[in-house]
């Protein structure tokens, strides 16, 4: 796919660009957490987990965007539909097995009883 | 004595209706159009038959109209059946505050019922015997044994009218007491702690066998007791 | 042709392979099993047997007294025990009766679990244990009635902490009267295995001789073998699988019918309770993933590159190995099944009892060989996907393909993105009994909801999965035979995506009764009751195809009305279940059972024996005898109506399932209807005759397939494009250099696409130009 | 039972050998070529193989149930280590076959998708996609697992923490959540004498690190191999030896990645003397972090000088749990990343070989993306159970 025209970001090469893009952001992680555990009690754990949230969801999209060539092809439309077909069913997966652990909820909320209305 | 709880006999007979009418609709036109649309001499062409030939997409067949309708009616008797079938959802799962509290914990191959009695010195705990009693000295649960084909069980015998609360859970792999007059079972769930509520009625006086509904094992299907109510 | 300098390389890999098993030590084979060592259930220390070691057992009456208690002296002489002065251990002994209790009076015995006693010696090099001496004594109480059967070993122990050179010996006593010797059902069940074996091996070797007599000959034979057995044509993948299931049809059966005897009267003792767990565990392991499964992949395999107008799948290596994972998993599964120990947890193997030690150890190899029945399903997912969606043929849009194909393409969808929950299950319940992870490890905090949710988030697309290509059959089947387009081709493909979408999201109600969060149990009752529509639409557009057509009755005709009377019955009886209050009594009775009956079998068995009248001229080249297939149709409708209606009235009644025996109300307590043992008694008979009229469609298949009269290329007047090529099919099917072109009856113009259409447009066409916008 | 007629001698007609060519180039003579079946082995030796490996595995696992203490008794049965190996052989005799039939496939016959949507794509560039899909779900039920069990459990730092705080006593063996990061990220209870260079990160989460970057630059060199596959301004000697380097480097990184997981896990990193060492990342195995770990001793404060936990802040947990998700998921990865690496092994020997040419680069594309969704999980398992 030796295509020209786009194969530049701000002007690096898009591999390169990616690839050092994932370094970075991967030290960053790796240093949020180290200082946070030797610090003990100065960083709330909800700081390092939205960091490694976002830094997750960026270097994710790195690759499969750049990498997997799912932007920027002839067929990565298609191909992208592709991937994001399973979202559907991880997102069923996630809720119905990942989030109801049996101290989760234990009763029906109110506004699901027919008393509620009655 | 029948199986099912009164809850059970009441949405079974709505069920049982509907399915009637369904099941008729589908029979006669099943019938009729097999009979009636029959090929005569099994090479003849009804009127408004396509022609195939291998390889050629045949003509659409369709009729939006008649497809909307057996889409929104069977919609709408699913939605009719589905409020029917939430009533009864809120008395099955809502904890009754005064209820009696009976514990029940499965083990491989027997049940193991406790009466919790109210203030522990009423509860003579010799062996099996295990009694509570309510505020105005009435016995309301009662454990003792009962012979089920040659082999000695556990017999629970609970009052009528009273409103009971099933803590229930399993010391070993995952079992369900039946409770075959009420029409109910849940499952003993190992290191989980899992509850049913039911008050048994007065025409549910008379005992019943309790059976073991989640597989577990060897004796799985000798794993009984007795659940008696009384008056 | 194989050349023999080839042949001879092969033969000796399989040679090496052959001897380095035998040296594999090979696992210990447990006590009780065919063999009939169940009785005695001793492995003594000392490998032989020897005459010279004389057992006794006194203390027996001559005139039993059913209830009384004797007490019995076991003791020995002979053998090398006693000669070594400083021995540490003298001897030890093992004793089983097929009646009545044993009890140990002194600490010097104990009882095992299965009621057995054996001395307290815990290992040799333990004095004062009960295993430094050479008599012991045990109390034994008679039974109420009848006789009791004693098998004795005793094993005379040199002492010098070793295993070597002691012996044991056996002795048999009987006393009081012996109930009738009964045929054990592990030994009838390995008789009939290896009937079937035999059967399906001597047909294949006739087919190759009836093929052409004259040119029989045995060095043929293996060129006619080898080519299936490393053939990646789909026909003959197809041929295999279809032959594959067909067989486990037969041995799934044969589960059945065993335990089906057991369950004719109450309180029958035909099977023991461990024989009959792992009866209906196998039962329901193999109907579903090495029977209906299989026959499935056959029809897709044969039918869907000729109807696709494709010369072959994406993969064609990776279709045979998807197909022969199935035969060795099936090795896996059946482990354990003629010892005694196989797997005993119910198809659905919940844990903790599929971690427990109570289960028996076949277990951890039929997980093992499921694990392998998820890879071959990956396997052939990703070879079919990969089929849909690039090898159509050209001018066979989306919604050109006939409906067998999109049938197929939703199961395989459906298929592919749920079993790696199943496959991820199986492991850690693998790592859990093998290396001692603890994911369903109740003490170590193991939640057994886990297993069931991540099994039936499989287990309900699983059950699409397998009917749906059904559905697909059916629509074929009807459309030719009526001679009418199928009614409303878009709204059936749009209800196979409905069942698609909405299978994963209805899978809870499975789990009502199982302590699962209230919340998921309120929202899958409403997804479940919504998963009967597209369903409902289905069967109502399969009724309004026959309107105004000429319906022309073959068997495959036969089947698929048959099909809509009892999918449809199965369909209704199955919204019993979304009702949680009615669920609460339903559950895990015999209603569930005729339900997934009624889905399974009047829905898939019928689908596809209908798909087999209507394809088998097109795969052999011959026509099936019909009116043998008249008969099949007629006794197979009547005897599985009686086998599996009734039992909605005994689940009703609240028989529960998986178990081993049922009671009967008697004056202490209210249990099932005495009516429920006769109608169990009905139903082990009809299931006999639904077992004979299968035999009959084998019958038909092997006979009209060597001698059925030539079928033409379009029998049956079909518009799909498998009906283009010839029958048999050529190979390859579609010549590559210039396949079909789809035609169409009417050319309908599209209009300009509105805004759903432009974003398919966007999204599906690849963009033709690469100066694509700078991002 | 086809009961055609044997149709004509399956003798392939100009067929150099046995062993190729590629599935998809059979001449069926008049000048048509196509993909069409082509006998092979490989898959029955494959099938047969890896139900032996399942059969051998279990016998070297195979448990004892102890009835005394009411617990299972691990053990491994070296001895029958017999039929696995058998196993391991016949499969591996499988993809040998294999890979020998594709060895002379040179892309003269790519296969393109015919139909909509897939116009032109090549074929087993969806067939990878479709793979691509079914191992997402693979790790999104280890993720479902990992997350309904963490919710699920109360983390054993904040339970020992609240019930000395109120005084309480923690009962030995309870269940709690102690996870991998507390041994990784934080070094554990010994945190102190680890002296890295950086001084504010422990020496145990170097290696992860490491780890984490040699998949980020193996998923590079991979890239840059398909760029000079696919370079037509070189010549091919120079093409194939670049194209091989780049392969060897991403294969050893893929190596390299590899083998620090195992020795994090077992041996444990050492540089020095062993008193006041340069670098010390003891393994999980000796920090007891294990899956039989069902009487860990957490030490919540310890006391340097006395090199013992200071009495009274210790606890017994049982932590198994956690460590059973952490090795089975980061398992699951370890043995995709050594599925890579085979496949690499082939394709290092194929380019030197002068296999990859700009018309066969677009294989080299097949293989990058299933490595950059094995580095994709690595993104998401990393952070999961190493750092949080």
């Amino acid at each position: 796919m030796g295509e020209h025209g786009h194969h530049t970001i701000l002007g690096f090469d898009r591999y390169a660009f990616n690839f050092w893009v994932l370094m970075i952001f991967t030290a960053i992680e790796v240093v949020a957490v180290a200082l946070t555990f030797s610090m003990k009690g100065t960083v709330s754990m909800d700081v390092v987990v939205f960091i490694l949230v976002s830094v997750g969801i960026v270097k994710g999209v790195g690759i499969s965007a750049i990498f997997m060539h799912l932007q920027g092809d002839p067929d990565s439309r298609v191909l992208t539909a592709t991937a994001l077909f399973p979202v559907f069913f991880i997102v069923v997966m996630i809720l119905f097995i990942g989030l109801t652990h049996p101290g989760a909820a234990d009763t029906l909320p109110d506004w699901c009883r027919p008393g509620f209305y009655s | 004595m029948e199986a099912g709880g009164d809850v059970f006999h009441m949405l079974f007979d709505e069920w049982n209706f509907w399915s009637a009418i369904v099941m008729i609709i589908v029979s006669v036109w099943l019938f009729h159009h097999s009979l009636k649309y029959r090929a005569k001499d099994g090479k003849s062409m009804g009127e408004s038959c396509d022609e195939f030939i291998p390889g050629v997409f045949p003509k659409e067949n369709d009729n939006l109209k008649m497809e909307l309708t057996w889409t929104i009616v069977p919609f709408i008797l699913i939605v009719y059946l589905t409020y029917i079938a939430w009533g009864p959802l809120d008395e099955m799962w809502s904890a009754d505050p005064d209820a009696h509290e009976i514990g029940v914990t499965a083990n491989q191959w027997f049940w193991d019922f406790d009466c919790m009695a109210d203030d522990p010195e009423d509860a003579e705990t010799i062996g099996q015997q295990n009694v509570a009693y309510n505020d105005d000295g009435e016995v309301i649960c009662e454990i003792s044994t009962i012979d089920v084909e040659g082999e000695t069980k556990p017999l629970l015998r609970v009052k009528a009218e009273q409103s009971l609360a099933f803590i229930m859970t399993s010391n070993d792999v995952t079992h369900a007491p039946f409770f075959l007059d009420w029409g109910i079972k849940e499952d003993t769930q190992p290191g989980m702690e899992t509850r049913l509520y039911y008050t048994p009625s007065v025409d549910e006086v008379g005992s019943s066998l309790l059976m073991c509904t989640e597989y577990c094992g060897k004796q799985h299907s000798t794993m009984t007791a007795v659940v008696e109510v009384f008056a | 042709m194989l050349s023999i300098h080839k042949n001879r390389r092969i033969i000796t890999i399989f040679g090496l392979l052959l001897v380095a098993l035998i040296f594999a030590p090979s696992a210990q084979s447990y006590p009780y099993g065919v063999s009939g060592v169940q009785d005695a259930g001793c492995t003594c220390h000392g490998q032989s047997l020897s005459p010279d070691v004389v057992p006794e057992l006194e203390g027996l009456p001559i005139e039993l007294e059913p209830g009384g208690t004797y007490l019995l002296n076991i003791s020995f002489t002979g053998g090398p025990s006693g000669e070594n002065p400083e021995a540490l251990a003298l001897g030890g002994f093992h004793l089983w009766t097929s009646a009545g209790t044993l009890a140990n009076v002194d600490e010097m015995v104990k009882i095992n679990p299965d009621g057995s006693a054996t001395h307290n010696g815990i290992d040799a090099t333990d004095t004062g244990q009960g295993n430094d001496q050479t008599e012991w004594q045990v109390e034994w109480t008679a039974p109420m009635d009848g006789g009791a059967k004693f098998i004795l070993h005793t094993n005379s122990v040199n002492g010098d902490g070793t295993s070597g050179g002691d012996y044991y010996n056996r002795l048999n006593l009987e006393i009081g009267p012996q109930p009738v010797e009964q045929a054990r059902g592990l030994v009838v069940l390995a008789s009939a295995i290896f009937l079937m074996a035999s059967i399906t091996f001597g047909t294949t070797t006739w087919v190759f001789y009836r093929r052409d007599p004259g040119a029989f000959a045995w060095e043929r034979f293996w060129p006619f073998l080898s080519d299936y057995l490393t053939s990646t044509d789909h026909k003959k993948v197809g041929t295999l699988y279809m032959v594959n299931g067909l067989f486990f049809l037969g041995v799934g059966g044969i589960f059945a019918l065993i335990f089906r005897l057991q369950l004719a009267s109450p309180g029958n003792d035909f099977l023991t309770q461990d024989e009959y767990n792992q009866f209906f565990t196998m039962h329901g392991t193999t109907m579903i993933f090495l029977a209906a499964m299989p026959m499935i992949a056959g029809f897709a395999n044969w039918i869907v590159p000729l109807q696709i107008g494709a010369p072959d799948l994406a993969l064609p290596r990776m279709n045979a190995l998807a197909f022969w994972l199935n035969p060795a998993a099936a090795l896996l599964i059946f482990t354990g099944i003629f010892s005694g120990q196989g797997a005993d947890t119910g198809w659905t193997g919940y844990a903790p009892y599929v971690v427990s030690n109570t289960a028996h150890s076949g277990a951890t190899l039929w997980v093992a060989g499921q694990i392998l029945l998820v890879a071959s399903s990956t396997v052939a997912g990703i070879n079919f996907m990969t089929t849909f969606c690039t090898m159509r043929a050209p001018g066979m849009g989306w919604m050109q393909m006939p409906l067998f194909s999109w049938s197929m393409l939703i199961a395989t969808l459906m298929l592919f993105i749920s079993i790696p929950a199943f496959g991820i299950g199986l492991i850690q319940v693998l790592l859990d009994r093998t290396i001692g992870t603890v994911f369903y490890e109740v003490a170590a905090g193991g939640d057994p909801l886990l297993w069931s949710h991540l099994f039936w988030y499989f287990g309900h697309p699983e059950v699409y999965v397998v009917v749906l290509p059904a559905f697909g059959v059916i629509s074929e089947v009807l459309s030719t035979s009526a001679r009418r387009t199928i009614f409303g081709y878009k709204s059936m493909v749009f209800a196979l995506a409905g069942i698609g979408i909405l299978g994963f999201i209805v899978y809870g109600h499975h789990m009502f009764t199982s302590g699962m969060s209230p919340v998921l149990r309120f929202v899958t009752m409403l997804t479940t009751m919504l998963v009967a529509v597209p369903t409902g639409i289905k069967v109502f557009n399969w009724l309004q195809t026959m309107h105004g057509g000429s319906l022309v009755y073959r068997t495959h005709t036969l089947w698929a009305l048959g099909f809509l009377v009892t999918f449809t019955l199965g369909g209704i009886s199955g919204m019993y279940f979304p009702a949680v209050a009615m669920d609460l009594h339903l559950h895990e009775t015999y209603f569930v059972v005729a339900h997934f009956h009624y889905v399974f079998v009047g829905g898939i068995i019928f689908g596809l024996y209908s798909g087999i009248y209507y394809w088998f001229p097109k795969a052999t080249g011959r026509m099936m005898n019909e009116k043998v297939g008249v008969i099949h149709f007629i006794t197979g409708f009547i005897s599985y109506n009686l086998v599996f209606w009734p039992m909605h009235r005994l689940g009703i009644q609240g028989m529960p399932r998986r178990q081993h025996t049922y009671f009967i109300t008697t004056d202490e307590y209210f249990a099932l209807p005495a009516e429920a043992a006769d109608w169990n008694m009905l139903i082990t008979i009809a299931a006999f005759m639904f077992f004979a009229s299968n035999l009959i469609l084998v019958y038909n298949m092997v006979s009209s397939g060597l001698r059925g009269q030539k079928a033409p290329s379009d029998p049956w007047g079909g518009w799909s494009m498998e009906w283009m090529v010839s029958s048999p099919p050529p190979t390859p099917s579609h010549n590559p250099s210039d396949l079909p072109v789809q035609q169409f009856a009417e050319i309908h113009d599209e209009g300009e696409p509105g805004l759903f259409g432009r974003m398919i447009e966007w999204m599906m066409i690849p963009e033709e130009s690469h100066g694509g916008e700078e991002e | 039972m086809s009961y055609g007629h044997d149709d004509h001698d399956h003798g392939h007609h100009h067929q150099h050998s046995h062993w190729g060519p590629h599935d998809w180039e059979f001449d069926y003579g008049h000048g048509v070529i196509g993909g069409a079946p082509h006998n092979s082995w490989a898959p029955i030796m494959i099938a047969l193989g890896s139900s032996l490996f399942l059969l051998g595995f279990t016998k070297v696992f195979t448990q004892s149930w102890n009835d005394a203490n009411n617990v299972w008794d691990y053990a491994i049965h070296s001895s029958q280590i017999g039929t696995l190996i058998v196993g391991l052989a016949v499969m591996f005799a499988g993809f040998f076959v294999w890979w020998r039939q594709d060895w002379s496939f040179d892309g003269t016959y790519e296969p393109k998708a015919i139909g909509t949507p897939f116009q032109s794509i090549d074929l087993r560039k969806v067939a990878i996609w479709m793979f691509l899909m079914s191992e997402m779900m693979v790790f999104s039920s280890l993720f479902s697992t990992y997350i309904r069990y963490r919710t699920g459990f109360d983390n054993c730092i904040e339970l020992f923490e609240t019930t000395h705080a109120a005084g309480g006593v923690i009962e030995p063996g309870t269940a709690c959540w102690l996870p991998a990061s507390y041994f990784i990220a934080e070094g554990g209870y010994h945190q102190e004498n680890a002296n890295a260079v950086l001084q504010f990160m422990p020496d145990t989460l170097i290696p992860g690190a490491i780890n984490t970057f040699a998949l980020i630059i193996s998923s590079y060199t991979i890239v840059l191999a398909l760029k000079t596959a696919k370079d037509t301004s070189l010549s091919d000697a120079e093409r194939n030896s670049k194209v091989g380097k780049y392969l060897l480097t991403t294969l050893a990184l893929a190596t390299l990645f590899l083998c620090f997981k195992l020795i994090e896990w077992f041996v444990g990193f050492e540089i020095g003397d062993h008193d006041h060492p340069i670098f010390y990342a003891p393994s999980l195995m000796e920090d007891h972090f294990t899956i039989h770990a069902s009487e860990y001793t957490y030490c919540h404060l310890y006391d340097e000088a006395a090199h013992a936990c200071t009495p009274g802040y210790d606890a017994i947990f049982d932590i198994r749990m956690s460590a059973s998700t952490f090795y089975v998921t980061t398992g699951t990865h370890g043995v995709h990343v050594f599925g890579g690496m085979v496949a690499l092994a082939y394709m290092v020997l194929k380019a030197f070989r002068g296999g990859y040419t700009p018309q066969n680069a677009v294989s080299i594309e097949y293989f990058g993306l299933y490595w950059h969704f094995v580095d994709l999980v690595w993104v998401l398992v990393f952070p999961a159970f190493y750092l949080y």
